[in-house]
């Protein structure tokens, strides 16, 4: 990972704004030839990602939406999973969507060479149901939140994103410690530095502001991730709230689909190692006087904590999916801290760091074998 | 005329004590049924074993967690049980079942089936916050004059097809006013007899309330036509189809849960779903952008051709969409449509041929361990 | 299908029928579905056992067979060829192991009895999800390439070329011989190196089933055990890449020298008259040795292990060559003082200390010293070394012979990641296995040999390139088709997503990725079924017969009861 | 059939034995006539890194009382680096599983080569004492999974 | 050599790894091969390790599938108990005279499950666990031991010696016990002969100074390998005679060096296994390796020797080391480098004495016509050419039956003498 290097933009027309006008320049001058930005749907209660060649189109676009509606990895893989392709893209995520991407990328299912992968500072994101009772008034509430810095009416797994200034793409727009009517335009690597030099920016401003306040605010939420952790161990934790937890569970798989990680064409839990003949039911029945069916429902979260925890980004995509309103995106990112901490792996940090399961080191976890005891 | 058993306790606890019977002289192995789980956490479908268990079956309870039709189906998909099992469901259910069983994706054999005349359900959020169990008492009421609570699914106010095909025993509920003191069972078929053999009531020979019926779903019409005017006030042309399915994330959870959606592998999460960036590229061409991920519209026209024609409208896509998009009645209305072109309804008989057959039987059975 | 499943117990004498109620067995498992015959025998594995088992197959007209006996590794091949011979797929059969792992190490009889059973149902319930599997066979070419025309690929060549296995022989240099050519004698012997050597070449020259490519690299190589797609850098006449198919691989790519400029302190590339090994046979071959200024050295040193500690290994031959340009300098000028510095004398073998003694005798000093170094003096050399007290002391010489650790030749790394095979963390090739596969490789049909694989005298060279010749011979025998292993991984083009889990996990290679699909497709040739790729598979894309999910599943079912 | 009446405890313990160490470790425990506890019972897999962990949830998921894999001591397996894979998969799974507040005692991860049958023994029993001590696990009652 | 007469069948002597490494490869290449072993089991010394250097791999795990793949190999017909008596014609054509002698157990019958030894009233030392634990004179020489099939040793069975005990054969429900078996001569035709008949070791009793055999607690190398060995006498425990475990452990290298004349080229190596072995099981031990010259030739075994200096053990060049008793203590003298007395007391001693060829191979060269050299080893053809062939065509010296070497060197050359068998240019 290079050395942070930055430059102050001033924003009079406003941060979205600039960041378009930015992104209108870079077009211009061929930088890129495509930008995948979020942008209102035409029945203006949603956002989507849209990959636009039509510059005059930027305008519409929308950096932060106040929604998660897609995790922004899915629409980044949908376009290049299949090759890297001729165009220069940019694209403007969410950090936890482009450390998603990279993992991604790591995992064969998206080719960034061509793409310029952009973050912004990140205030959270409302829950899904709450933004469709009201469109218009989740946005207002959403502005209002974003410049008090107030995470309260943001998905309980924004409120502990310990990762949200987390930069792991090319270049980051920060927002935070940047005066008024300025960002901070940050590069991550030699191709964002090429980007931001040829918009005739020279990346030679002090960063400290920014540091500071990204370090109090991440420390911070870091405490409460951690508190937050502890609180839901003891609320879900155990066999018997376990099963309470998903009891309302109903197989839909939402939570699967909407995950950036979960990559797969066919879902292990939806393949046929787990179709049993109804014989093995009834036993089961029989053995214990009843089973719910389907059974199996924690076995499916248990495995998709085994198949893709190491890589979860802790997006909450997965939460807000859910029409049984189980707070799936705690419990994993809680599982995801667990799992990536045995390898001190963080999810997407970088695109050298192979995923846990695809490598191994011939010392190691020790603690879990007892070869010598 | 149809053979009936009347049992003298409340319709539900008479359906329990049949069942009980059932699986206590072994007639049946297993009873398929809705069920408290975790005390009084949730309703979900169950399997019985253990007559003890019954205790806190709720087999009518106004609530359809998962399409059972779809559940049976798994139940069944590696071959008819060898055991006897009974299931209880919904007609709607049992109509999903059916239109899989022609798929070849489950079977009848050794498998009962109890439904009942169908008053409805609520949506399945309200189970999380067991609003649900507040109107309980309220949802009785309404089914004992045969009316359909404002609160019900839209899909389940809209349904006119609340008395079930091919049950094996149809139990007398909505629009029976002593459902609480009365419980009667009509034995349609041979199975049903031989099951209800020697079952404490008393057996007689009687015929549903037709006439009572009828008006039920002249009210459940004029409910369903204004959901329709609705939707096509909306739906009208290309534009119409972008604002109402605009917002969909693609979580294909509508796919997963419905009853007739049965491949392995659905088409639109299969390779001729993807795109290379050359697509993209040219597509860019022509249009100056485009949504990714792509297809939003592309998915659910293919869905209404793939399944229309056996859509049994039971509402679950509606339960499960995060971002409430009224799907169900979209369905009913395409499939509608698409059925009166063959006066086919889904699920009336399972004999019946699906008129198009629009898909592939059993694909990539290569990795079937 | 009808299933009929028949369940055959073996009393193994006292064995299994002392500790198990196989009665209690019997009736236990007999009303299980698709069971259509349980029966006990004293012995299954005796003649007349298998003969019992073999009639009643046929009898009961069984399509899937459980044998409840010993240890799979005493009798499965054996109760296998009885299905072979009953005409029923050999992998239609499962056995429970209820001798070792129930009946010899349960005490108390009724719950080694209870173990029995569910063993025994398991393995019914496995054997229900049994399919049969076919033996493949794969024609294969019997032709060879040989990289490297030093004597470790001539040797091979040799061994392996005749009128139907053509062997294809490829030299980076103009000529054949590699390192040996320089050299005037071998260590032991004292014989003129080129009595062997010369003949060799002459031999491979003079043999029409070996084709010689000398200035010429390998480009790419594709393919497997069997048959493998050769091209070459070169071009032919009409200037087309030459290409050819092979069946095996030998890499015989050698050494080369640690090159002392890397290590300061022996003044190598600074100072006058201080030269390595190499240069110093050379010297030695044109029959002269002498000093920069053409006169012939009146004092020579001989340094050891020059570069080892860079290498972190020890060179196994340098000791001995060390001794060998002893022998040399006293020949060629009787008068002349030799010393040779070493570190630890690494004279292994039974011949080798008497060469030493011998050398001796022909009074060369050998003073060992734990570290060392040269300066100039004058138009002489100091060697300044601590002798093994931690003394300094220091010797004025006419020479230097630095015996510098020898190192995989330099374009190991790069045919490595041509054939697609491993180098170990000294950057020789890798072998199968330390010990019991030296010549081989992890990827089947790839073979390594002398110092490519690491440092080693000529007659461990020899050794390894016979060796390698055995290994082609014996399973690459013209003709004959290759059988590979059947219980092997399968991947589904249709469900795989290409995330290529799968790949990075395999350690034979086994499994590769198709471009154009996006998918990893597993090469059962290749595969050697340790299911490895199946348990990392987050899908439902991966399985691998015999080994499946359900079939274990059956078995855990049972275990968890 | 029916609910197992509760006289005394014999634990359900799922063995996952490598093919080319361990199960010949169990093998040898036999020709040796050593005393091993019978709430073991095996399974054959070629290596230690075929055992899919969604297997071992499985198990432990439908009430296994225990679940032990065994396979080659590091360096030793037969197919070159299984047994490191398996490793990392079996330490992710235990974290899952103690993450959630489960008993990730209930599994282990044991090396055992061929000529350990004394060591293959041990380990059973001590396995086996210390599921007898956890008693049965809760999981096996849960209707609700 | 492809001419009618020639006959492709192959003789090995010796059922060590090398010789099972050179019978499987020539059964591959469908070959039939007559195994002659001595013993009545397979796997020669290999077996008897732990582990091997340097990856420090389970001995038995390596060599365990390929005994279990001979044994059931159809091309191979192993003879066990069996001796080469004479041998006549040339490459291409011998007849082979092999003595089978009588394991009286016959070997489709048994089926290993050892019910015949408790009854058996005769105790002894059991020579393959180095006499550090009993048997009785019907056995297997160890757990686990391939074929897993017991044999009479007549020189102590009581029967044999005229009583009338039929307590194995009573306990055997196989009929597998005969008395009346009988040696039998078979005479084999085949094409080539490999000689794999291993090693054996410098006996340390002919070197008073090291105490071996004077005083408890001094053990040989292949002693120590059954004492830490998990299937062994001890299940793998190191303890002392007196049954504590020990605290201090000299290891002393090149014992017979000088005797034999020739450094055995794998004795550093596997002391220094030794002292891995020592700290995995005992990790406070001291222990202390006297060496001459550090001989770890290799691009592996530097690594392992620095591995083992980090587990500080104490490596001492030393001369003159002397081995002796003061009161209770047994201490260990030796000169350093620079010349200096020193003086340890040690709970333990272990040898490394120099490999040797085994006792019979003298009378095994006669038997095939082939030299030997100064050393006793078989002596190959000539120095310059493949050290596999021997003085006589046909017959090719493999392992340590040609020099001491590693176990990796053994098969090389296994392997390589089928090479040379089944090559055209032969």
């Amino acid at each position: 990972m290079s050395e942070l290097k930055g430059a102050v933009v001033s924003a009079r027309s406003g941060t979205k704004e600039t960041i378009i006008e930015l992104l209108e320049k870079a077009m211009d001058k061929g930088i890129f030839d495509g930008v995948i930005v979020p942008m209102k749907v035409p029945a203006g209660d949603s956002f989507a990602y849209v990959f636009v060649k039509d510059r005059s189109l930027l305008k519409e676009s929308f950096p932060l939406p106040p929604v998660m509606f897609v995790q922004g990895a899915k629409a980044v893989s949908s376009v290049t999973r299949l090759g890297e392709g001729n165009m220069k893209i940019a694209v403007i995520m969410r950090p936890c969507e482009v450390r998603a991407t990279i993992e991604l990328a790591k995992l064969n299912q998206t080719n960034i060479e061509n793409m310029t992968l952009i973050s912004i500072d990140c205030p959270g994101v409302l829950p899904t149901s709450d933004f469709l009772s009201n469109p218009e008034k989740s946005m207002k509430q959403f502005d209002e939140a974003v410049k008090k810095l107030d995470d309260k009416i943001m998905r309980p797994v924004c409120q502990i994103c310990d990762k949200s200034s987390m930069i792991a793409g090319d270049l980051h727009i920060g927002t935070l410690g940047a005066k008024k009517d300025t960002f901070f335009i940050i590069s991550n690597s030699q191709k964002g530095n090429n980007v931001v030099e040829k918009l005739g920016i020279k990346l030679k401003d002090n960063l400290d502001n920014w540091h500071n306040k990204v370090k109090g605010i991440s420390e911070e939420k870091h405490k409460k991730r951690k508190k937050a952790h502890k609180d839901l161990k003891s609320e879900v934790g155990g066999i018997d709230n376990l099963v309470e937890t998903f009891s309302h569970c109903i197989n839909c798989h939402n939570c699967m689909k909407a995950c950036p990680i979960c990559f797969c064409r066919l879902c292990y839990f939806d393949s046929d190692k787990v179709k049993h003949p109804s014989e093995d039911y009834l036993e089961r029945a029989e053995s214990k006087g009843s089973i719910r069916f389907l059974p199996d429902t924690t076995l499916f979260q248990m495995g998709r904590m085994m198949h893709m925890s190491h890589s979860c980004v802790s997006c909450g995509a997965c939460e807000d999916a859910c029409p049984m309103s189980i707070p799936v995106a705690q419990i994993f990112s809680m599982i995801a801290d667990e799992t990536q901490g045995l390898f001190d792996y963080i999810s997407g940090r970088s695109l050298d760091e192979p995923v846990p399961l695809t490598v191994y080191e011939e010392e190691e976890l020790h603690e879990v074998e007892d070869a010598n005891d | 005329m149809t053979k009936t058993l009347k049992i003298n306790k409340s319709t539900e606890q008479g359906v329990l004590e049949f069942l009980k019977f059932l699986l206590e002289s072994d007639k049946v192995n297993g009873v398929f049924i809705l069920k408290k789980i975790n005390g009084d956490e949730a309703v979900a479908y169950s399997l019985v074993a253990n007559p003890e268990d019954l205790k806190d079956a709720v087999p009518f309870y106004p609530l359809m967690p998962v399409n059972a039709g779809k559940l049976l189906s798994r139940f069944t998909l590696k071959g008819s049980t060898k055991k006897p099992v009974v299931a209880v469901v919904k007609p709607c259910e049992l109509r999903g079942f059916v239109e899989l069983i022609k798929r070849e994706q489950g079977n009848l054999e050794n498998l009962f089936i109890i439904s009942s005349t169908c008053g409805g359900v609520y949506p399945t959020k309200m189970s999380v916050d067991r609003t649900i169990e507040k109107n309980l008492s309220k949802y009785w009421d309404a089914v004992k004059r045969g009316e359909s609570p404002s609160d019900l699914r839209d899909a389940c106010r809209a349904c006119e097809e609340f008395i079930p095909y091919m049950a094996d025993i149809t139990v007398d509920l909505i629009g029976k006013s002593d459902i609480d003191k009365q419980c009667t069972m009509f034995l349609n078929t041979k199975r049903g007899e031989e099951l209800a053999k020697d079952m404490k009531g008393e057996f007689s020979e009687k015929e549903l309330d037709r006439k009572k019926l009828d008006e039920i779903c002249e009210r459940r019409g004029v409910e369903k036509k204004k959901l329709f005017d609705e939707i096509d006030a909306k739906m009208k042309g290309m534009e119409g189809l972008i604002n109402i399915f605009g917002r969909c994330i693609g979580c294909h959870g509508c796919m997963r849960v419905c009853p007739i959606c049965y491949c392995k592998l659905c088409e639109f999460e299969s390779p001729n779903s993807e795109y290379a960036p050359s697509d993209y590229e040219s597509e860019l061409g022509k249009r100056g952008a485009i949504r990714v991920p792509p297809g939003t519209i592309y998915y659910q026209l293919g869905r209404m051709t793939h399944i229309g024609i056996s859509c049994v409208a039971c509402g679950s896509c509606d339960d499960v969409c995060p971002v409430d998009i009224p799907i169900s009645i979209i369905f009913k209305r395409v499939g509608e449509s698409v059925q009166k072109l063959f006066k086919y309804v889904p699920g009336k008989d399972v004999e019946e041929k699906i008129p198009l057959i629009t898909f592939e039987k059993e694909e990539f059975t290569e990795v079937e361990e | 299908m009808e299933r009929k499943i028949g369940v055959y117990i073996c009393e193994c004498g006292p064995n299994i029928s002392e500790k198990v109620d196989i009665d209690k067995v019997i009736d236990a498992i007999s009303s299980i579905e698709d069971i259509s015959v349980v029966e006990k025998y004293k012995l299954l594995c005796s003649a007349d056992g298998k003969k019992f088992l073999e009639e009643q197959i046929k009898k009961q007209g069984l399509t899937h067979l459980v044998v409840a006996a010993c240890s799979p590794k005493e009798h499965e091949k054996t109760f296998m060829e009885v299905c072979e011979n009953a005409d029923i797929n050999p992998y239609l059969l499962q056995l429970a192991n209820i001798r070792e792992q129930c009946a010899w190490i349960t005490e108390d009889k009724d719950e080694a009895t209870k173990k029995a059973i569910r063993m025994i149902r398991a393995a019914i319930g496995r054997v229900r999800y049994h399919s049969p599997l076919d033996k493949k066979e794969i024609e294969s070419n019997p032709d060879v390439l040989v990289i490297g025309g030093g004597i470790a690929g001539i040797e091979a060549s040799l061994q392996l070329a005749n009128t139907d296995r053509k062997v294809y022989l490829i030299e980076k240099t103009s000529s054949l011989g590699g390192l040996v050519t320089n050299f005037e004698k071998n260590f032991l012997g004292m014989k003129p190196i080129s009595d062997t050597i010369d003949k060799k070449i002459q031999d491979v020259k003079n043999n029409k089933n070996i084709k010689i490519f000398t200035d010429a690299e390998v480009e790419e190589v594709i393919g497997f055990f069997g048959n493998f797609e050769i091209k070459l850098k070169n071009s032919d006449e009409e200037g087309d890449p030459i290409g050819f198919n092979v069946g095996a691989i030998v890499l015989a790519t050698g050494l080369t020298l640690f090159d002392p400029k890397n290590s300061l302190k022996y003044g190598y590339g600074e100072i006058d008259n201080i030269i390595t090994s190499l240069e110093f046979e050379k010297m030695n071959k044109t029959g002269k040795i002498s000093l920069k200024n053409g006169k012939p050295p009146r004092s020579v040193a001989i340094i050891h292990c020059v570069g080892r500690d860079e290498k972190g290994y020890c060179s196994e031959i340098c000791c001995m060559y060390s001794l060998k340009f002893a022998r040399y300098l006293k020949d060629k000028i009787p008068q002349v003082k030799v010393s040779n510095f070493y570190s630890d004398l690494c004279i292994p073998g039974k011949t080798h200390q008497k060469f030493y003694e011998q050398t001796k005798e022909k009074n060369v000093d050998l003073i060992r010293f734990t570290d060392v170094g040269i300066t100039k003096n004058k138009d002489q050399l100091n060697i300044n070394y601590k002798d093994e007290n931690g003394n300094k002391k220091s010797l004025l010489v006419d020479m230097a012979i630095l015996s510098s650790a020898v190192e995989p030749a330099t374009d190991a790394s790069k045919v490595a990641e041509i054939v697609g095979i491993s180098q170990d963390e000294k950057s020789f090739f890798a072998e199968a296995h330390e010990k019991i596969n030296p010549v081989s490789t992890s990827t089947e049909g790839i073979y390594i040999v002398g110092g490519a694989q690491g440092p080693k005298d000529i007659s461990s060279t020899l050794i390894q390139s016979e060796a390698a010749a055995g290994k082609i011979l014996s399973s690459l025998v013209p003709g004959r088709k290759i059988e590979p292993e059947v219980k092997v991984s399968h991947i589904s083009e249709s469900f795989c997503i290409g995330c290529k889990t799968c790949i990075s996990v395999c350690s034979y290679g086994a499994i590769t990725f198709d471009e154009a699909k996006k998918v990893s497709v597993v090469n059962e040739v290749i595969c050697r079924g340790c299911g490895n790729c199946v348990a990392a598979c987050p899908s439902g894309a991966a399985s691998i017969k015999h080994f499946k999910f359900n079939q274990i599943y059956q078995e855990l079912k049972e275990a968890v009861k | 059939m029916g609910v197992k009446m509760a006289e005394k405890f014999e634990p359900r313990i799922v063995g996952f034995l490598c093919n080319w160490c361990s199960y010949a470790g169990a093998d040898l425990a036999g020709t040796s006539k050593l005393s091993v506890p019978s709430s073991l019972t095996p399974i054959r897999v070629m290596c230690s890194s075929r055992v899919d962990p969604v297997l071992v949830e499985t198990a432990f998921l439908q009430g296994a009382d225990g679940v032990l894999i065994a396979g080659c001591h590091p360096g030793d397996c037969h197919y070159q680096e299984g047994n490191y894979y398996a490793r990392r998969r079996f330490a992710i799974l235990k974290k899952v599983v103690e993450s959630l507040g489960l008993e990730s005692d209930r599994l282990r991860l044991s090396w055992i080569s061929a000529s350990e049958g004394q060591r293959f023994a041990d380990v059973v029993n001590e396995f086996n004492e210390k599921i007898k001590k956890m008693g049965p696990s809760p999981i096996k009652e849960k209707k609700s999974l | 050599m492809t001419e009618k007469k020639h006959n492709a069948d192959v003789l090995v002597i010796g059922a060590g790894i090398a010789g099972i490494e050179a019978s499987l490869m020539l059964s591959k290449a469908d070959r039939r091969v007559h195994l002659v072993e001595k013993t009545s089991y397979t796997g020669g010394t290999t077996i008897k390790f732990e582990e091997v250097f340097s990856n420090m791999e389970c001995s038995t795990c390596m060599i365990a599938p390929i005994q279990q793949e001979l044994l059931q190999d159809k091309n191979i017909n192993l003879l066990t108990l069996a001796e080469v008596e004479e041998v006549k014609g040339s490459f291409g054509d011998f007849t082979v005279k092999v003595n089978k002698k009588a394991r009286y157990v016959d070997m489709v019958n048994c089926i290993g499950c050892n019910a015949c030894f408790d009854p058996c009233p005769v105790s002894l030392k059991n020579e393959f666990e180095e006499g550090l634990s009993e048997r009785k004179a019907i056995y297997v020489p160890c757990a686990g031991a391939l074929p897993n099939i017991p044999m009479i040793d007549t020189e102590n069975c009581i029967r044999f010696k005229g009583k009338k005990c039929t307590a194995c054969q009573e306990a055997c429900m196989f009929e597998a016990i005969d008395y009346n078996q009988k040696d039998e001569k078979l005479e084999l035709k085949v094409g080539a002969i490999i000689v794999a008949t291993g090693f054996n070791i410098f006996d340390s009793k002919n070197l008073p100074k090291y105490g071996y055999g004077k005083f408890d607690d001094v053990y040989s190398a292949l002693e120590f390998e059954r004492l830490y060995a998990s299937n062994g006498p001890t299940e793998g425990n190191i303890v002392l005679k007196n049954g504590k475990t020990p605290k201090s452990i000299a290891i002393v290298h090149c014992v017979g060096r000088d005797e034999k004349g020739y450094c055995s080229s794998v004795c550093c190596m596997y002391s220094l296994k030794f002292s891995h072995y020592l700290k995995t099981k005992l990790p406070e031990i001291k222990i202390s390796e006297f060496y001459t010259d550090l001989c770890i030739p290799g691009k592996s075994h530097q690594k392992f020797y620095e591995k083992i200096k980090e587990t500080n053990v104490d490596m001492i060049r030393a001369s003159e080391i002397e081995v002796t008793k003061q009161g209770k203590e047994m201490v260990i003298k030796y000169n350093n480098g620079s010349g200096k007395k020193h003086t340890h007391s040690m709970d333990m001693i272990i040898l490394a004495p120099a490999i040797q060829p085994s006792d019979d191979a003298s009378k095994l060269a006669k038997t095939l016509g082939i030299d030997l050299d100064e050393y006793g080893f078989f002596q190959e053809k000539s120095l310059e050419d493949s050290s596999v062939v021997s003085s006589k065509p046909g017959i090719f010296i493999v392992g340590c039956a040609q020099g001491p070497k590693n176990i990796q060197d053994s098969v090389s050359q296994a392997i390589a003498a089928v090479g040379k068998i089944l090559s055209p240019s032969e």
